[in-house]
């Protein structure tokens, strides 16, 4: 019940929030990668191209893709922007064999889930994708597997180029 | 930390309250997977070509521009699509250190439905490293063989054999750029400094002797041919920077003029055209499209382009000026409809043509953003 | 003096021009390479940071630094604002040993003259720098020595990789 | 037509006028030439990182942002300058076909005078693929060593011997990130996720023993520390996602955490540290200069900037808070006068910091559209 009231309260708390942190977002540290338009391209894309069907689960958050729940901890190009979906790489790329997890709360259920962020790997940045950056829980380096700033493409043995990001949720948070 | 405690309070309640109510299965926990083709239907692939990194080349939607994928070629990549649209290669160079460094060229086939490098084949160190054109690289005799434009700065044309996988010739063309691949047979022509055009032929073995020569055609320093043209039949059709048209019979031993054609005569405002895929043809009516600007001086021939003009080839007639969106690329699709395509600035943009609207172009789709496409390529 | 009358007329006749010439060359085709601020940087600078003792030679001409008369068929980034100077090679790199040749009218004398525009070498490309791009008496492949798309760096042994331009006089062309 | 000849009429007069007067003398055939040395006066380091391509270090001068040249290592290329800003370090990766193929990892020596790659060490293709930072790649023991973090994702650090020019030990750092250099001595000090913090040593030999780990220092599940901090004497500060300063002995056998300082007690607006490089200290008159936001929530720790606080270490106080441009990166030119650069977006910033305003930070200048740089370095 506690952490029922307390996931809540932070949505509460958060509302006020959405402006400055879809902007602030526009600064993360992989976002140097996102050069569309020479600027970043942030938690809002200066031109959203989305396939037709993805564009559902925006929709509910006022259209900015990158505010879409299981996308808390996500740093890098929507996938599902690129050939691929939220769960799937692009055909042709190959998923990484590391991720980093993200713990995100589903306003639909109430629930927290494990998301894991997997890289696609193996092909060049497509800069028309949206690229999100989000880090709810995010810490640095010597929690490796909560750290967003990085190309998990690392531990692949041949693709190790960074291409985009899913969000796949492996649980429930516990 | 009040406002806090006074919301925990009244939020119990409600808290209590949802959890009365249905509560939805969890979300099971999903599978990583990889896509295994691309989405379906006909396929407009551009390039984003790179000079220090990886060039792109992008597979969207031919119908709805929707980006579908991509594929990473190396450096200075060029490309062709086979006629089946099922299969593309791009040759590219890539740098030890990327800018620096020791140099391999090579060849890489993609299967577009897996946008899938299926193999790859080193061929000399040579490429030209130019933006890309659809003249730098071509498949020719039914697919047999693919040919790369060389540059040291001297011309050569590096042959390779697709069913070895292997090079099988490298033909030098001095003084001499582009290939016009033949309609039939292992031939490709090629435009010459002197004003001529030169025919090439080799055999399986890999010989090859002195090229056909032409008479000279035009003249490069007084009305210069663009050099990628537009294949009509047997011909192929040149715009020169004055605004003519060289009609270029390519099909004989020899190449040979067939007519030049006055295509700005008449005309107000000092016209020429612009660009470099400038020209392109639609089969099945009969027209011809150009990227044409307003008020050309020396130097001007690629500039932004204001206009597209529709000519008819066959009664030798303008038959539209649309405006442009500063396109210096153009790319018909040969469906039933004309549909035509124009890369310019860092976008794709659509036209929809009107056979009953002496083939006005109108624009309708645009895929903004997309990066500085140098060439497009679609199958028929 | 038929020359002499002939130039003159050359330059009335493109007084006219130049406000639609400035905009016309940011398409050059070589420029795809210029990516400053997503869009493409062309003969004005979008922001133009230009060392101050450079700005003498713009400055006779509305301070559009690729409309200097030895730049009349210049396809590149100026050399001369990374470091480098209108006729040499930023420190580092290497020159291309071949090049294109323009002639280009100087109107301080009135005389034409040839300018090699030689490639620098072996760096990545400085965005930051200009990127001008005109086509006087230019040619394409078939003549090489006048073609300004391709990358001149090529026939250098270890050093291909496209950094910037400069433009040398080499003579007067007769 | 009618009009080109009457004005030819007029200027065959202007022009026979033209001539009678002094001509110049023709410009002299000028000589192709290569910059022997950038231009003089102290430098700043920019990274502009890659990973599709070559990345750039840019080299502007330090006073008035001027460019002077750049040098080009690989991908995700880290960076250290020495102590004198002769010498800069670059490691970085190469993967055989850009984005896919075999990796080879290294480290380029460049003379900073002569923008050129002095030498190549190749080392285990291990480096961290990460956006550069200063905890990523150090000189240690008077500059004999250099260090490189791995992440495979296990983590090590390899240490290359400079004077011999070769890779000397891989140390094996699992949990741990970042490299603190030592101030004397073969030595490095890490940051664990327990929230300890670890030393290692190594001799001339390679050998190195275990690490001699601290007691826990924070908690990184409750305020988390940002891992790039700033030397102060024997002491390193660190910030913490809450808003405190963390100031750790490392000059010892055992790291030692000497004091906690609770940076934002008394400030409104839960303001809250945020960046990468997001503190750093002028030592020549104390200030601890440190890159903060408001309204700070739970994933804002990257987010930008909106305020640069100017804090006095010896006292504890808060000296001054100024508006800062969305930086998250922050360097301190450690003048008598202290100058801070700011890298945020695609632009560098430059504050003068005033000691008799309580080191208010005033923004004097800018290099808009540098690059997205991810870290910048000058020497002293």
């Amino acid at each position: 019940m506690t952490k029922l009231i307390d996931t809540i309260l932070n949505r509460l708390d958060r509302a006020a929030e959405t402006g400055s942190r879809a902007q602030a977002r526009s600064h993360g540290r992989r976002s140097f990668l996102a050069r569309l338009g020479g600027t970043i391209v942030g938690a809002v894309a200066v031109t959203p191209i989305l396939p037709f069907d993805r564009r559902a689960h925006a929709a509910g958050e006022g259209g900015d893709i990158c505010a879409y729940w299981r996308n808390c901890a996500l740093d890098g190009y929507l996938c599902e922007e690129t050939g691929g979906s939220m769960t799937s790489c692009p055909v042709g790329s190959e998923a990484s064999s590391v991720s980093w997890v993200g713990t995100c709360h589903n306003p639909e259920d109430e629930r927290d889930y494990l998301v894991s962020y997997n890289d696609c790997c193996g092909k060049a940045m497509n800069n028309t994708a949206t690229f999100c950056f989000r880090s709810e829980r995010e810490r640095p380096g010597y929690r490796m597997g909560l750290y967003n700033d990085i190309n998990w493409c690392m531990a692949n043995t041949d693709a190790q180029g960074y291409y985009c990001t899913v969000s796949v949720v492996v649980g429930q948070a516990t | 930390m009040i406002l806090r405690t006074a919301l925990t309070v009244t939020l119990s309640g409600l808290a209590a309250q949802a959890m009365a109510q249905d509560v939805p299965a969890p979300i099971e926990p999903e599978t990583l997977t990889v896509e295994e083709a691309i989405a379906p239907g006909p396929n407009l692939f551009a390039v984003d070509s790179s000079w220090s990194g990886a060039s792109n080349i992008f597979i969207v939607g031919a119908d709805d521009l929707a980006m579908k994928g991509n594929v990473s070629p190396g450096m200075q990549a060029l490309m062709v699509l086979n006629d089946a649209g099922d299969t593309l290669f791009s040759a590219s160079n890539y740098l030890e250190r990327i800018v620096y460094g020791t140099r391999t060229s090579v060849v890489q086939e993609f299967d577009v439905q897996t946008a899938s490098v299926t193999r790859e084949i080193e061929i000399p160190a040579k490429i030209a490293m130019v933006e890309v054109q659809p003249g730098l690289m071509s498949l020719v005799d039914d697919e047999k063989y693919l040919l790369v434009q060389n540059a040291t700065p001297a011309t050569s044309v590096t042959v390779v054999d697709l069913a070895a996988g292997e090079v099988l010739a490298e033909i030098p063309t001095p003084g001499c750029w582009i290939m016009i691949p033949a309609v039939t047979g292992p031939k490709f022509t090629t435009i010459c400094g002197d004003g001529t055009f030169a025919s090439f032929t080799w055999g399986a073995d890999g010989s090859f002797g002195d090229p056909a020569r032409s008479e000279v055609i035009f003249d490069p320093d007084g009305d210069a041919l663009f050099t990628n043209g537009a294949r009509v039949g047997e011909m192929m059709v040149f715009a020169s920077y004055e605004g003519n048209l060289f009609v270029v019979d390519d099909s004989g031993d020899v190449p040979v003029l067939t007519e030049t054609i006055a295509m700005t005569d008449g005309i107000d405002g000092n016209f020429a055209p612009t660009g470099s895929e400038l020209i392109t043809y639609h089969a099945g009516t009969g027209t011809l499209f150009v990227l044409m600007h307003g008020d050309a001086y020396d130097g001007s021939h690629k500039d932004e382009s204001t206009e597209i003009w529709a000519y008819d080839f066959e009664a030798r007639e303008l038959l539209y000026r649309s405006n442009s969106n500063g396109e210096n690329s153009l790319l018909m699709a040969q469906g039933e409809t004309p549909r035509l395509y124009g890369a310019g600035g860092d976008s794709i943009y659509v036209y929809d043509i009107d056979p009953g609207a002496r083939f006005a172009a109108r624009h309708v789709d645009t895929f903004e953003g997309i990066g500085s496409i140098s060439m497009m390529a679609t199958a028929e």
